[in-house]
């Protein structure tokens, strides 16, 4: 099974480069390949939970060659970016009708998966840029993909703030080698160990946070996201919103600052300001959206404050409810965003003020959307509320009573702007008479029920106990085991 | 040939006196990457500047008879499938994922064969980058800007206002 | 300090970034910014009269360790030029796209979005 | 067909002379295997070196008249350095830049191609644009002659023997 590690990437990048050699004759197998390959990387993450180890590219010991490393918290966000994909993939079979050229779609597509594979498994911090740019480069050009004026624009702020993000930790990774000599992430956390945080460093980690934030679209470096989630064809939105900025943005900053630098106080108090930053902000921009997928986007800025703020805490309590709400988001946001995609599918139209009745004209959408708006907006039986649960005992435990009570205020806020999705959107007669273009293809309509039974499942990863749903807490021992040994 | 588009006979000839030069000494850097500065990208660069110098000369056209564009694309997706291929293969033969799996003796050091899988490694590297700079280079010259509707308008308007 | 030569050439990448209006500048900006990394990598494996890092026939490995200069960083230059050269071809094909759209490389009259 | 085996075997001699005294030891058969399989891979893709008839290079004469006309296009092109470093050098600047057109006799791609590197590389004078027909532009810094025929025999006649002994 640990030969699998390295399938994580080979298999996406294989099947990216394989579809453009064959499909100029065939037009199915842009479909089956990239299907097929979400299939298996599905199957292989999911086999993955639970198991840990080291392996050692090219047989090659730990200080010369690339190092891939699989511990708890790799697993389940292996098992988010590819459970997403290939819900996602799903989605794309008809979907991806509406544009021209699927084959390019899907290769962008596999070779983001194979970045997120990439980042999310490696353990040396060169490699992890490199596979960062090659997701970041796939979703450039995948928000670019309709070519229209809106597309275009975000794209290219996009590009160029994703650009200056890369710069940054680049500079970062270049620091760090200069000063520990090393890229392998074990050793590079032992020499920490031993000259502890010098003003390098430090430099470093500002460069780390600043980076890394603008990659998450945390709020002082978030302009990009409301544009550039938004613009995309909406499978894509989903892995966008869903997984990406989690897997080469909270992911990273998780991993180097507990595993690698090691958290100190300092470190927490700036992830948690972020967090809540984010939290606040986030929700406030939403509430005034009328585009439902801008609306959506916002949302993320505010949902990834809180898993921010969760890890912030430090404690195995806040991480666990970071790391699950992490889980939770992805699973219910991308849920969201295929909603709007079949809305869009179906109609033509993402607009609320020209939506109406959906819940009506399309049946399964209409409950889908119900299950993840309650989810988002933290209602009692779905994931959603208990991760937030998780995150406020965590605060309170930890005595921040004021952020325990920011984020039940968000909370209740993104409840409310929920709830005007579902009324303008889905509920309320229309201003004027829909007209329905094309009915829901069955494959979405599979890909939508996979996101929401999981919306409902995974709240039962809870009862063993709400101090560590069983998925995460593996990936809890990983973080709060501290800095990598050698 | 002299006539059609393109630039001056000079350059013209001068193109077709080193494009094979060019192209050879690209290749020699490939293959001798493991002995001298070196390797798979930095030959791909220099063979694609052959292309891409006949392009310059003689236009995409002239271009595209040594190197179709299908045939570049094809080669793009083939030189990487190559790479993931030998790295596949190393997990086949020897257990590990991107093992060299040629094994070398030492009498053999500082020969062209004494470096396992990397010469065929370099081998792909270039084709890959070979032909993708090439088509990055001809989809960006040869691309028709056609400006329409509104960036229309907004073109007109500024050339009607001094 | 020459490592602050490097990080003057990143902050004037910077600044076009942030302050040109055109969008090739930009991109011209964001280029200087990546070569002032790379130059700054560079700069992290030179070693004053050193070797260049490539073995020749009859030479000791240990001699020879202590005299070449580091070669990893020429590694990540190399990898990182390759990144940024398409980053470069993606932003140089979005600019003529936008251009194609817009009629115009001001990035103040793209206002299709509203922050 | 023609073309490309001359293309091979330059590309060959090319190769082994690259390979050959590589380190301390000799080139093996690994590397001229590589080399007639690369010369083969170019000669496919690249068609061809030039399209003039290729056998005319074995004849010796041409490479002993190339040889003569190495040293005599060095002859000239320090000749010109030391006029142009006069020019630049006197106070008064004594140039009197403009475009000349100038006429060759030479035919061939080649030899035509030759003259204008020549001319280019001798300082003071530099090959603007050939035409079809054969008529150069140069640009000149001292224009001393306006006609064509004047012009062409200050700045053409020198080389025009010589090349039309190595490459017509």
């Amino acid at each position: 099974m640990i030969h699998a590690i390295p399938m994580m990437v080979v298999l996406p990048l294989a099947g990216a480069f394989f579809i453009p050699m064959v499909s100029r004759r065939a037009a199915w197998v842009p479909d089956a390949v990239g299907n097929a390959v979400m299939v298996v990387l599905a199957v292989i993450s999911f086999g993955l939970i639970g198991r840990e180890g080291i392996y050692h590219v090219g047989g090659w010991p730990t200080p010369l060659g690339i190092d891939l490393r699989l511990d708890g918290l790799t697993a389940i966000l292996l098992l988010a970016v590819n459970g997403i994909g290939l819900c996602a993939a799903l989605f794309s079979v008809s979907y991806m009708e509406l544009y021209t050229s699927k084959f390019r779609y899907y290769s962008l597509f596999l070779f983001m998966v194979a970045g997120m594979n990439g980042v999310i498994i490696t353990g040396d911090l060169f490699n992890l840029y490199v596979f960062m740019e090659i997701a970041a480069i796939a979703s450039y050009a995948l928000v670019a993909f309709g070519c229209e004026h809106e597309e275009l624009e975000a794209s290219f702020k996009y590009a160029v703030l994703g650009g200056v993000a890369s710069s940054l930790i680049l500079i970062g990774i270049a620091v760090v080698y200069m000063i520990t000599g090393s890229l392998n992430m074990a050793q590079i956390a032992d020499r920490i160990q031993t000259i502890g945080l010098t003003p390098p460093i430090l430099l470093a980690l500002c460069l780390f946070v600043a980076g890394f934030g603008l990659k998450a679209a945390l709020v002082p470096f978030h302009a990009w996201l409301p544009d550039a989630h938004p613009s995309a064809p909406a499978p894509v939105s989903a892995m966008l919103s869903g997984v990406l900025i989690k897997a080469i943005g909270v992911y990273v900053m998780a991993r180097l600052f507990f595993n690698v630098f090691g958290p100190t106080s300092d470190l927490l108090a700036v992830m948690r300001l972020l967090g809540v930053l984010s939290m606040v902000i986030g929700v406030l921009l939403a509430v005034g959206q009328w585009d439902m997928k801008r609306l959506f986007a916002y949302h993320s800025i505010s949902q990834i404050g809180y898993v921010m703020l969760g890890l912030g805490l430090g404690t195995p309590l806040g991480l666990a409810g970071g790391l699950f709400h992490l889980l939770n988001h992805s699973v219910f946001k991308s849920l969201l965003f295929l909603n709007a995609g079949s809305v869009e599918y179906s109609t033509g139209r993402r607009n609320l003020k020209q939506l109406g009745g959906m819940a009506r004209i399309l049946p399964l959408t209409g409950g889908t959307t119900l299950v993840a708006s309650m989810s988002i907006g933290g209602v009692p039986p779905f994931n959603g509320f208990w991760s937030k649960l998780i995150i406020i005992f965590a605060c309170i435990r930890a005595g921040f009573y004021g952020l325990a009570g920011w984020a039940v205020l968000v909370s209740v806020i993104t409840l409310a702007s929920f709830l005007k999705v579902l009324r303008y959107g889905f509920y309320e007669a229309p201003a004027e008479k829909l007209r329905v273009e094309r009915s829901m293809a069955p494959l979405m309509a599979v890909a939508l029920l996979l996101l929401a039974i999981s919306c409902l499942a995974m709240s039962l990863f809870v009862v063993t106990g709400l101090e560590s749903p069983v998925l995460v807490d593996r990936a809890v021992e990983a973080l709060s085991a501290g800095v990598f040994g050698m | 040939m002299a006539a059609e588009g393109g630039m001056s006979l000079v350059v013209k000839t001068v193109t077709r006196w080193l494009k094979g030069l060019i192209f050879l000494f690209g290749m020699y850097i490939m293959i001798y990457g493991h002995l001298t500065p070196g390797g798979g990208f930095a030959g791909g660069v220099i063979c694609a500047s052959a292309f891409i110098l006949i392009t310059l000369a003689y236009g995409a056209p002239e271009a595209y008879r040594h190197l179709p564009r299908g045939a570049a694309e094809k080669l793009d997706s083939f030189g990487a499938l190559t790479f993931l291929i030998i790295a596949l293969l190393g997990l086949w033969f020897a257990g590990v994922f991107f093992r060299n799996f040629i094994g070398t003796s030492p009498e053999s050091h500082f020969r062209l064969t004494s470096a396992g899988v990397i010469v065929p490694c370099n081998l792909a590297i270039g084709l890959k980058v070979l032909s993708s700079l090439f088509l990055v280079f001809v989809m960006l010259s040869a691309l028709h800007i056609i400006v329409s509707g509104e960036g229309r308008r907004r073109i007109e308007r500024r050339r009607h206002t001094p | 300090m020459i490592y602050a030569l490097c990080l003057v050439l990143v902050g004037i990448g910077l600044y076009g970034v942030l302050a040109k209006k055109n969008v090739v500048k930009i991109v011209i900006g964001l280029m200087i910014m990546e070569y002032g990394i790379h130059l700054l990598l560079i700069l992290i494996g030179y070693r004053r009269n050193g070797a260049f890092p490539i073995m020749q026939p009859g030479q000791d490995p240990g001699a020879y360790a202590s005299v070449a200069v580091d070669p990893l960083p020429q590694a990540l230059v190399l990898t990182s030029i390759v990144i940024s050269l398409g980053v470069l071809a993606l932003l140089v094909a979005l600019c003529l796209r936008l251009y194609e759209k817009y009629g115009t490389f001001d990035i103040s009259e793209m206002r299709r979005l509203r922050g | 067909m023609k073309n490309r085996i001359t293309l091979f075997t330059v590309c060959l001699i090319v190769w082994l002379l690259l390979v050959w005294p590589f380190g301390r030891s000799p080139a093996g058969v690994p590397d001229v295997v590589a080399g007639v399989l690369v010369a083969a891979v170019t000669a496919a893709i690249m068609r061809e070196i030039s399209m003039e008839r290729a056998d005319r290079w074995l004849n010796p004469v041409r490479w002993f008249w190339a040889a003569v006309y190495l040293v005599v296009l060095t002859y000239y092109i320090i000749r010109a350095n030391l006029d142009v470093a006069y020019r630049v050098l006197h106070p008064a600047m004594p140039i009197r830049p403009g475009i000349v057109r100038v006429r060759t006799r030479l035919k061939g791609a080649g030899a035509r191609t030759l003259l204008a590197n020549s001319i280019t590389l001798t300082p003071g004078t530099l090959s603007v644009e050939v035409t079809p027909d054969g008529d150069l532009f140069i640009h000149w810094i001292n224009v001393t002659a306006t006609g064509i025929e004047r012009a062409t025999e200050r700045i053409v006649g020198r080389f025009e023997w010589f090349i039309s002994r190595i490459a017509e």
